[in-house]
């Protein structure tokens, strides 16, 4: 077998070695790339931003513990922003175990801000049925959220005063890994009931709601662990995405380099050919 | 009707002219909303009404004398007024949601800074109603419409048997070189129906794609290998594989074990399938159906034990992951087209030249609108709108 | 008789659910919600078809005993602790059924699921190679977005960004926009078939 | 105590899955076979807990929401599968499954994956704006804002061209669709370049797990 042939057919677990080589190495040993914001992720900024202190925004968490790299470090980031910004929070989910991520999110910044459950936030629970939980919210948010995630009645809370539909939600976040997610809040919150609808997705997803983007039917969109890092660039404050971002560049760096190089000997073997 | 026009200013806690003409000299009492409109929320099952206003005057970023809307209602122009909602400062609509259709209700907004209020006139009486037709929607009745009957005029061509040419799909026919080449090495075939429930249709198209594949299996006398990922999909498999023996006249070679359920968990149906893959070493796999995240997982898995691969699915973003590591893939609608494809009944074929022409109308929009949009006829994006 | 009224019931059914998107009146406006709960019951009843042949084809394993059929025990165990501490204990916060959840389950999916990283990687190396025009652009479009997306791009040529940004935005908009309208037709027509009876395989026979 | 032990059985079985990467093994197949088994139950609780018992069994016999016996009709027949006699009464909670999410998902997909699709596609073909911004300050990115829409409105209708079934990809019609296929070609590397960093991202956190809360190498 020639270089060229071995080189062809490497075994694959040389290239497993590498990649995890270059996870290991820049989390043990941190560089500090600097990081630069996007726009689908300014747009997304400045939704929030731009709604007045005192406004609500239902913010439901469609992810689990296995995208939690990527989602949960936007979770933290938005609540952060929102309590900086006195907008209070209402949060709900339609994956179960997004419940207790956004709980702990939640918690964090409220603490860091002085907020304080049921004033300023609150957490609605998880619901099963999709596409149809949003539907019923979007009628009636008391009847089809009726208990927090506690089972503590909702009418204890002051936040959830004069809550009756969407119409007194002023901005929907949906945080999404999959399906139920974005897509369904966009196509519901916001096809059938007009509402602003914001997304923070996993990267893989993410490109497949650049059409909901450009349509207007997001306001603004987070796509994975970079995106997170970019919005949390964006509030000056350093999280766990943005610690993550050197080992994501390097891994990054050397799969662009296994293209190129597996490309460069493939073009020089085609020639020799000839 | 006539709309009546009294603005009152008083403060909620005090009610008697007295002490109401009291606050009335308090600089701080703002001016009250205007306009208050009311109608019945359009296109709902009922029991909602639509109140808007306009803003007080002091309703300004700079000053602290609007802090909110309440918004007040009655049965009656004379009646109590009760508090039924509020609004945030600079919004001019609310929407409630608790009215009984028929009733007649009264409504009238205060401006409030949390102590002291003013009140708008009060609306004029509505009542909510439910609607049978949601008029926002008739763009998409009218899309449903054609496009049906396109497909159904078709599918009627068809039946009277007029010839319709199909277009090669490399996918396709690459499924009876897999199911051969399987055969010819002594090895399994292994279908993958993805993570889905029978709620997607493409896991139903999948099911059905299983019916033509397991008929060649069946002939060609090579196991079948269905892992799921759900129960009912896995009773659904279990049906169309058993009646495509029976068709191929095989029915004793038909064994209900080798198209099992795992577990319903994606990444624990990953591990499953990726184990099974290596130990059973099939001579082709199919990924027919809805995939998330664990398409390259058992893509790239396939892939190293050296198996024939064809994938098919209608989830964009998989897509890439199934052409990178497949030998062949159905992009979206293909895999629609799969079950009229393989087994070549006129009735089905006739339906896919039905979407052809859907497209070609889809197409005659796209263009003709941008025109018509670029020469500032704008109308045509209204007129699309799906509500 | 036995396929008549399957066949009915998906026409009515069917029907019902296009119907419902055009009529905000009661029942309609209900129906899908309604519907929606029993599908998910009824999948509870079919879970109990799913775990009786996982049972089946393992408990058959232990009988006839071929090659590492112990791994068996293992899956029956497993299944076995979790559901009976699930059932007895409740799958609150903090029961014996969550600590199982967090320090066994969810370590395997994550773990699982960032295997992912490796294959990318392995992919790309293999399978993105110049060999046709089509494969170049996939190629081309693949390295530009990624160089876009790590700092290394700016550092090359400050552009790259945002041209990754513009392919992402445009030609990928255009491409998923075409697959999308390309999937719709397929999935109007399929139901459409289904609904009225032409497919009809997935309910056994033609 | 109980927390540390957790913590080593989750490092321990994430190590178990990481060997797959090295071959087939024993400890693999053992957290494999684990794996299948706790997942399969962990669902059939979580059912319980969040669908059968809440949407069925208390509104049923607790409240006597008699509408509920059709969906428990269902499910039974469903379950009549394991009595081969009476097994073909299954298909009928299969037909209404079946039956009404066609009809969903046929308004659904028609209206937010062609119609609203097709109307985002509508803008004019020119932008005066940036054809300005072009001719004032020439540059890459200025000509790609440029040629933006056009280029949209070609590779959709193109893309659309190419799923053509009915006609034979020759001629001029031919080379559209061999366009539509560049586009579709651009759009997966788009995607597959855009995901490659979310990949690393689950790993990262992996790592994570094993260097922080495990090993305690990083702080």
């Amino acid at each position: 077998m020639s270089i060229l042939e071995r080189f062809e057919k490497v075994d694959r677990r040389i290239i497993f070695l590498l990649t995890l080589l270059a996870v290991v190495i820049p989390l043990l040993l941190p560089i500090g790339f600097k990081i630069k914001v996007s726009e689908p992720v300014q747009k997304f900024y400045e939704a929030v931003e731009a709604l007045p202190p005192g406004s609500k925004v239902l913010v439901s968490s469609e992810y689990d513990p296995s995208t939690m790299p990527e989602v949960y470090p936007m979770n933290q980031a938005l609540a952060r922003h929102c309590f900086k910004k006195d907008i209070k929070i209402i949060g709900m989910g339609l994956w179960p175990q997004g419940i207790p991520l956004n709980q702990a999110s939640m918690e964090q910044a409220a603490e860091e801000y002085g907020k304080e459950y049921g004033v300023d936030y609150v957490n609605l629970g998880y619901k099963a049925g999709g596409i149809v939980v949003i539907s019923a919210a979007a009628e009636n948010m008391p009847n089809t959220f009726p208990l927090d995630y506690a089972g503590r009645p909702i009418e204890e809370f002051e936040i959830m005063k004069g809550i009756r539909n969407f119409d007194n939600i002023d901005l929907i976040i949906s945080l999404s890994a999959g399906d139920p997610g974005v897509r369904h809040w966009v196509m519901i919150a916001q096809g059938r009931y007009g509402k602003k609808v914001a997304g923070g997705v996993t990267a893989v997803s993410a490109p497949a709601f650049y059409p909901y983007l450009d349509a207007g039917q997001l306001q603004g969109l987070l796509g994975g662990m970079k995106g997170a890092a970019e919005y949390e660039t964006i509030l000056g404050a350093s999280g766990t995405a943005s610690r993550g971002m050197d080992a994501q560049s390097i891994a990054h760096g050397l799969i662009i380099f296994f293209i190129l190089f597996a490309n460069f000997f493939y073009l020089l073997g085609k020639r020799k050919k000839r | 009707m006539i709309l009546m026009l009294m603005v009152g200013i008083n403060v909620e806690a005090f009610d008697t002219p007295n002490e109401s003409s009291k606050i009335l000299s308090s600089s701080e009492l703002p001016a009250p909303p205007t306009e208050v409109l009311v109608k019945d929320k359009p296109n709902d099952a009922g029991g909602s009404i639509i109140v808007t206003w306009g803003k007080s005057a002091d309703d300004v970023e700079e000053n602290e004398l609007v802090k909110e809307y309440r918004v007040f209602r009655s049965g009656a122009l004379d009646g109590e007024f009760e508090l039924i909602g509020t609004a945030n400062k600079g919004f001019e609509k609310f929407v409630d949601g608790t009215t009984i259709d028929g009733t007649q209700y009264y409504y009238m907004v205060k401006a409030s800074d949390g102590v002291v209020h003013s009140q708008s006139a009060v609306s004029e009486a509505v009542s909510s109603s439910a609607q049978w037709f949601h008029t926002d929607r008739i763009s998409m009745l009218v899309a449903t419409a054609i496009i049906c009957f396109l497909i159904l005029w078709f599918i009627g061509k068809a039946k009277k048997g007029e010839e319709l040419y199909i277009r090669p799909i490399a996918g396709l026919e690459a499924v009876d070189d897999a199911v051969g080449r399987a055969t010819e090495m002594g090895k399994p075939i292994m279908y993958i129906p993805g993570i889905a429930d029978m709620d997607d249709i493409q896991t139903i198209a999948s099911v059905i794609i299983l019916g033509r594949v397991a008929r060649k299996a069946a002939q060609y006398e090579t196991p079948l290998l269905v892992p799921c990922c759900r129960s009912i999909v896995m009773s659904a498999a279990q049906e169309t594989v058993k009646e495509a023996y029976i068709s191929a006249g095989r029915s004793d070679a038909y064994d209900a074990d080798k198209i099992m359920y795992l577990t319903d968990d994606q990444f624990g149906y990953a591990a499953g399938v990726d184990g099974m893959m290596l130990r059973e070493k099939p001579g082709a796999i199919f990924y027919m159906g809805c995939f998330y995240a664990e398409s390259l997982i058992l893509a790239e898995t396939g892939h190293s034990t050296g198996a024939i691969q064809i994938a098919g699915t209608a989830m964009p973003s998989q897509l890439p992951f199934f052409i990178t590591a497949c030998d062949y893939t159905l992009i979206g609608e293909e895999l629609f087209a799969a079950s009229a494809y393989l087994s070549r009944e006129p009735l089905l074929l006739g339906s896919l030249k039905g979407q052809d022409m859907g497209k070609a109308i889809i197409i005659a929009i796209l263009i003709g609108g941008v025109i018509m949009v670029s020469l500032g006829f704008t109308k045509i994006i209204a007129l699309l709108a799906t509500g | 008789m036995k396929k008549e009224i399957p066949l009915l019931i998906t026409f009515i059914a069917g029907m019902v659910m296009i119907l419902q998107f055009f009529i905000p009146h009661r029942p309609f406006s209900d129906l899908q919600q309604l519907f929606n709960t029993w599908f998910l019951i009824i999948t509870v009843f079919a879970m109990i078809l799913g775990l009786g042949n996982l049972f089946k084809v393992h408990t058959k394993r232990l009988q006839r005993r071929p090659k590492g059929w112990w791994y068996s025990i293992v899956l029956l165990a497993g299944f076995a602790v979790m559901f009976t501490v699930g059932m007895v204990w409740g799958p609150a916060r903090g029961t014996p059924f969550d600590y199982l959840f967090w320090n066994v389950h969810i370590p395997m999916s994550s773990m699982m699921f960032a295997l992912l990283a490796f294959f990318v990687a392995s992919a790309s190396y293999r399978a993105f190679r110049a060999r046709t025009p089509e494969a170049t652009l996939l190629l081309v479009s693949a390295i530009l977005v990624m160089i876009g997306r790590v700092p290394l791009g700016n550092y090359i040529w400050d552009k790259l960004p945002l041209i990754g940004d513009w392919i992402m935005s445009y030609p990928n908009m255009a491409g998923q926009r075409a697959i999308m309208i390309g999937i719709a037709l397929g999935i109007v027509s399929t139901s459409l078939r289904i609904i009225l009876g032409i497919e009809r395989t997935y309910l056994s026979g033609k | 105590m109980i927390e540390t032990l957790g913590i080593w059985i989750a490092a321990l079985l994430t190590l178990c899955i990481l060997s797959f990467l090295y071959k087939d093994n024993p400890f693999y197949k053992f957290a494999e076979h684990l794996f299948v088994g706790v997942s399969a139950a962990y669902w059939a609780v979580y059912y319980y807990f969040n669908i059968l018992y809440p949407n069925l069994i208390q509104p049923l016999f607790g409240r006597g929401q008699l509408l509920l016996i059709i969906p428990l009709a269902l499910g039974i027949m469903m379950i009549m599968r394991l009595f081969p006699k009476v097994g073909w009464v299954s298909r009928w909670p299969l037909a209404f499954i079946v039956g009404s999410y066609s009809g969903y998902n046929l308004i659904t997909y028609l209206q937010s994956n062609a119609v609203d699709q097709v109307r985002a596609t509508l803008v004019p073909f020119i932008q005066i704006e940036s054809w300005k911004n072009l001719f004032t300050n020439p540059g890459v990115m200025t000509f790609l804002n440029a040629i933006a829409i056009p280029v949209v409105v070609v590779g959709v209708t193109t893309g659309v061209i190419y799923f053509f079934f009915s006609k034979e990809h020759k001629g001029v019609f031919g080379g559209f669709a061999r366009t539509g296929v560049w586009f579709l070609m651009i759009a997966f590397g788009a995607s597959f370049g855009y995901t490659v960093m979310a990949r690393i991202s689950l790993l990262i956190g992996r790592v994570y797990f094993l260097l922080h809360d495990w090993l305690g190498l990083i702080q």
